[in-house]
């Protein structure tokens, strides 16, 4: 009372003042980053069966795989689309993909800040050899649209 | 308040009406406080909410179980990796899940970590809107702390999706336990310097003892629920008193104070902060080895039913009711977000504040424009 | 005009070391070009003197805060000031639609005038005051006070509640912490028997007014706070209440002008704090104006640390403090002076019982 | 919490359920004070659930057939009012729902506003998102969404409106080629 509490106040950042400071120099010093830290998305085109269970697990309809059935009947891959704009970074996809190694699965780059809003999307694409004919991209590859959450 | 100037004689004032938010820096967030003015002194306070509703109960029926449980996380964004907690309760209530034991411990130590996390919050932002910039920056930092653990235990720094139906996502990383134990007396160490220039300061005291006083019957009555309601000197703890997942394993008290004003539910918070610091040192102590996760099918369908759950959230008791019709969506859901019902006392308490007290009140009350809105 | 171009010539000159009026003596029609330039540096030592004041607070405040400040730009950071400001001058002028356009357009121009004005009265060091009045503490005051007025200005002129509101608070806490101050001043004239600010400054060439009238230092300090609404007075501004009080409404170079007149108000109080406790411009080997400098920068060091680490009080417990602490505290200190002064006065014989 | 049994003879016109207070809805009020009276309660919570005639079909998500909902739809068409009350006075507390069904054509029911106080932004809620009406007391406008929303969105018959975009139509048309 009286103001000692104040003076205490003053104490404690005058202490403050002299001890360490903790600011990171971010783009010389890179954070180090745990494990599973969420950061962007990395996809491996060669493991990936195009089962599209990463897209149905999507809350967001985030993911979009578009193939096409070559003379086998075997799916062939042609697009793997994320939109990380209305990516909730869950891990459901990560969780539900059932090949080894995961076929998408997150890295740590957290760097995602783009100056182009078509930068917010990722997208890989596989080439095929000439004899099978890509689809057209315009028209519904994939069988149905993933479930938009809400509407 | 009575000292200030109430009336003035034979002079008449006129009465204004004073829009504070949705753009204003210490309605924490998009909350619009309607108030009639009478120079410094509000004449009556209307909450004006909804600037943030995302429908979220109607995107729940629209999409799985499953997929619901990252949303969770989003309404009370401040306590993110709590927030599904009721949500997997309450499934796992509809689906007779048994959640491991482990994975039981380890929902209590990232939940008592979240909570921790989530006071020290709202003790900086509450001295933030006394324009106390120093010791918001302690408090944050060591906020920084906590936030690290639970990136290194599931991968998200605030929107933690952790806790799936039927216990949670993954084992601690190694050497996890060690860390936490350090990162704690680091954030003590922080929280320590930070009552010291806060708590005893005499204009901290003078902008927070007596600022609307909140009785017991009120709390009651306004369905207050959480560290304020504690403050109004409610013994009532829902860890304690209706103990679901292992909290009845674990030794704490339960901090009760009388008051009910700004500086009581200040101090509530800091005293939780210690004793969640005490359930987490046990948990880990305690911690037994196992799954950390039930078998729950890919494709779950609950059978055709209600449940309700409830938890002690951060900022009260968040409640979930679901309504299953046995597909592979929730035919209902229903959640009862704290900081909504907690602002219900706000027009009651406002009248006769200055402008400076109502910040002070509504920055004690604590709430999450995210859990309001929804 | 020439009197004054001439004094502030003259005042740049103590500076530079060069005996007091040889130029004007050698080329006397020179005066005028001279003293424009003179002028001119005199605007930029005060510019400078702003931005150093804005880098030494962030880093100040970086360091209470655990943080380490702007260190980006420059060395030290020292650069990052210039930066904001060309910045800020590239903003967009807004203004309501609602104002009073007079009156809101002047109301930043007159902060910085005041301020400007105010940098002329100080006693930099034996020779280098730019203006000296015999009443300068009374004229000080005066103009000081001046600042509320374009604060108020500016809360009225935006037509926004907010800025009303701070403007109206500024009103009240400014002149009503007029009162302290100045009585606190006034055991300090009475010792010295000078409303002169050089006077005052050289009489403590022995022994520091600080140490002969404690409590009306810690008054000033109080009050200068509240004079500058730095916390934790700074009701006028009030983020959390007002968002940003009486400036709400400005932007670019408008808003700029608030800020610049802010610290260089900062300076000259702190300066006015120096000359009035700690012997102005009194000091061994360094020549009087870096003691000047440097005894108002630890003064402005010592405001900031009590500034980032109060919080903001109320605005009615303010005034009760002021009204029924600080100043019958400040006018028994006033008594308390007097009695003494006499008591001293008789014990070294200069009057009789 | 206390023994459902002896609370049910303590409401007037109450009956249990699968543990639960079923109350006539002009009853409700009724209930509610004289659980009050018992001591110790809060009411924190009120939530309404749609159960139209036939349950709305949900759609289905892709790969996952569709369930039928006829089990759970209620013999008759209704609003299921859960009022949810916090007992406090036994050692393990726990929650008592007292609910009341509610016709589905025109759904009112009484306001308890007057019992608890922390009933008004839960009605206000419940009224906005749902539609259920509550008499006796003033002010049930919109809480959540906006003044001039029209429907109630969580009934199952609402429609949702087209969603709006708000980017440029240049965007639009690049997203919709597949051209990103």
């Amino acid at each position: 009372m009286y103001g000692l509490g104040l003076l205490k106040g003053l104490g404690v950042s005058m202490k403050r003042f002299w001890m360490p400071k903790i600011t990171e120099k971010y783009p010389e010093v890179q954070p180090k980053l745990p494990e599973r830290s969420k950061g962007s998305f990395q996809y491996n085109k060669d493991s990936c069966t195009s089962c599209e269970l990463c897209s149905m697990a999507c809350p967001n309809g985030v993911i979009k795989v578009e193939w096409h059935k070559d003379e086998s009947g075997k799916k062939r891959l042609d697009r793997y689309r994320m939109n990380l704009g209305h990516c909730l970074f869950c891990g459901l996809c990560v969780e539900a993909c059932p090949t080894t190694p995961k076929s998408i699965d997150f890295k740590r780059d957290f760097a995602l800040g783009c100056w182009r809003k078509e930068d917010i999307y990722r997208v890989w694409t596989k080439e095929w050899p000439a004899a099978e004919s890509a689809p057209d991209p315009a028209a519904p590859a994939s069988p149905s649209a993933p479930a938009q959450g809400g509407n | 308040m009575g000292d200030f100037i109430t009336e003035a004689d034979g002079l008449e004032t006129q009465e204004f009406i004073l829009n504070l938010g949705p753009q204003h820096p210490s309605t924490h967030g998009v909350y619009r406080a309607r108030l009639i003015m009478d120079g410094e002194i509000v004449v009556s306070a209307e909450n004006k909410i909804g600037y943030l509703h995302r429908g979220i109960e109607k995107i729940a029926e629209g999409i799985t179980y499953a997929q619901f449980t990252p949303y969770t996380t989003r309404f009370d964004y401040v306590s993110g990796a709590m927030q599904p907690w009721a949500w997997c309760l309450a499934l796992e209530k509809l689906g007779n899940t048994v959640v491991p034991e482990r994975a039981e411990y380890l929902r209590v130590i990232v939940g008592e970590l979240q909570r921790i996390a989530s006071h020290l919050v709202m003790l900086g932002s509450m001295v933030l809107d006394f324009s106390a910039i120093t010791p918001w920056t302690y408090v944050f930092n060591a906020r920084e702390e906590i936030l690290d653990l639970l990136e290194a235990v599931s991968g998200s720094r605030l929107l933690v999706n952790y806790f799936v139906n039927g216990g949670v996502n993954a084992d601690i990383p190694e050497g996890w336990a060690a860390k936490t134990e350090a990162a704690l007396d680091g954030m003590l160490k922080r929280l320590d310097d930070f009552e010291r220039m806060v708590s005893g300061n005499e204009i901290f005291l003078g902008r927070t003892k007596g600022i609307a006083p909140v009785s017991a019957a009120e709390a009651i009555e306004y369905g207050i629920t959480g560290a304020s309601l504690r403050a109004s000197g409610v013994d009532f703890d829902m860890r304690r008193d209706s103990p679901y997942s292992v909290y009845d394993r674990f030794s704490f008290a339960v901090p009760v104070i009388k008051g009910g004003d700004s500086f009581d539910r200040y101090q509530l918070r800091v005293l939780e902060i210690r004793e969640s610091v005490k359930i987490v040192r046990q948990a880990l102590k305690t911690l037994p080895d196992g799954e950390v996760r039930a078998k729950v099918a890919k494709v779950w369908r609950p059978a055709p039913g209600e449940a309700y759950a409830a938890t002690e959230a951060a900022r009260g008791i968040m409640g979930y009711q679901v309504v299953s019709d046995g597909s592979t969506k929730p035919y209902r859901v229903h959640m009862r977000s704290p900081s909504f019902c907690n602002i219900g006392i706000i027009p009651a308490k406002a009248p006769g504040l200055t402008l400076q007290d109502f910040i002070s009140f509504i920055a004690s009350l604590d709430f999450v424009l995210g859990d309001i809105d929804r | 005009m020439v009197g004054f171009l001439t004094t502030i010539f003259n005042w740049v000159q103590g500076f530079l070391g060069l005996p007091a009026t040889s130029l004007a003596d050698a080329l006397p029609w020179w005066d005028i070009l001279w003293a424009f330039v003179y002028f001119v540096g005199a605007i930029i030592l005060l510019i400078i003197n702003v931005i150093m004041l804005i880098w030494i607070e962030r880093r100040a405040a970086g360091f209470f805060q655990e943080r380490v400040g702007p260190n980006r730009v420059g060395p030290f950071g020292l650069l990052q000031t210039i930066n904001d400001t060309i910045k800020l001058l590239g903003k967009e002028w807004i203004m309501p639609a609602a104002a009073d356009k007079l009156v809101y357009l002047i109301a930043p121009l007159l902060i910085v005038t005041v301020s400007v004005t105010m940098y002329g009265l100080l006693p930099y060091g034996p020779g280098i005051t730019p203006v000296t009045l015999n009443v300068g503490i009374l004229f000080f005051l005066a103009i000081s006070s001046v600042n509320t007025l374009s604060v108020l200005m500016a809360g009225w002129g935006s037509n926004n509640k907010y800025s009303l509101l701070g403007g109206m608070r500024t009103v009240a806490q400014i002149i009503s912490y007029e009162i302290p101050m100045a009585l606190s001043i006034i055991g300090i004239v009475m010792i010295t028997g000078s409303l002169d600010l050089g006077t005052i400054a050289s009489a403590q060439s022995h022994v520091w007014n600080v140490f002969v009238q404690p409590v009306a230092f810690v008054i000033f300090v109080i009050s200068a706070l509240a004079e500058l609404t730095k916390s934790p007075f700074d009701m006028t501004e009030a983020e959390q209440e007002f968002v940003a009080g009486y400036h709400t409404e400005y932007s670019g170079i408008r808003f700029t002008l608030f800020f610049m007149g802010e610290y260089a108000n900062l300076f000259s109080m702190s300066a006015l704090g120096v000359v009035l406790f700690f012997g102005g411009a009194n000091g061994p080997f360094l020549p009087p104006w870096v003691w000047f400098i440097g005894k108002t920068y630890v003064f402005i060091l010592f405001m900031l640390w009590i500034r980032w680490t109060f919080l903001r009080i109320r605005v009615d417990k303010m005034m009760k403090f002021n009204w029924k602490i600080l100043i019958p505290i400040s006018l028994a200190n006033l008594l308390l002076t007097g009695v003494g002064i006499k008591i001293w006065q008789a014990a070294t014989g200069a009057i009789r019982w | 919490m206390r023994d459902i049994a002896i609370l049910a003879a303590a409401v007037p016109g109450a009956e249990i359920k699968d543990g639960i207070l079923l109350v006539r809805a002009d009853r409700i009020v009724a209930a509610l004070e004289a659980l009050k009276k018992l001591g110790d309660f809060i009411l924190f919570d009120i939530s309404a659930v749609d159960r139209p005639a036939k349950a709305a079909p949900t759609a289905a998500a892709p790969g996952v057939a569709a369930t039928s909902v006829a089990e759970v739809a209620a013999p008759e068409p209704c609003f299921e009012l859960s009022y949810r009350l916090l007992d406090m006075k036994e050692k393990a507390k726990d929650f008592l729902t007292v609910r009341v069904i509610l016709d589905h054509e025109a759904p009112s029911v009484p306001s308890v506003i007057g019992v608890w106080k922390s009933a008004d932004v839960l009605e206000r809620e419940v009224w906005d998102l749902m539609g259920v009406e509550f008499i006796g007391r003033e002010k049930l406008g919109r809480i959540l969404l906006r003044d001039d929303f029209v429907g109630h969105p969580l009934r199952k018959d609402f429609v949702m409106p087209k969603r709006e975009r708000f980017l440029s139509p240049a965007w639009d048309r690049k997203a919709a080629e597949g051209g990103l």
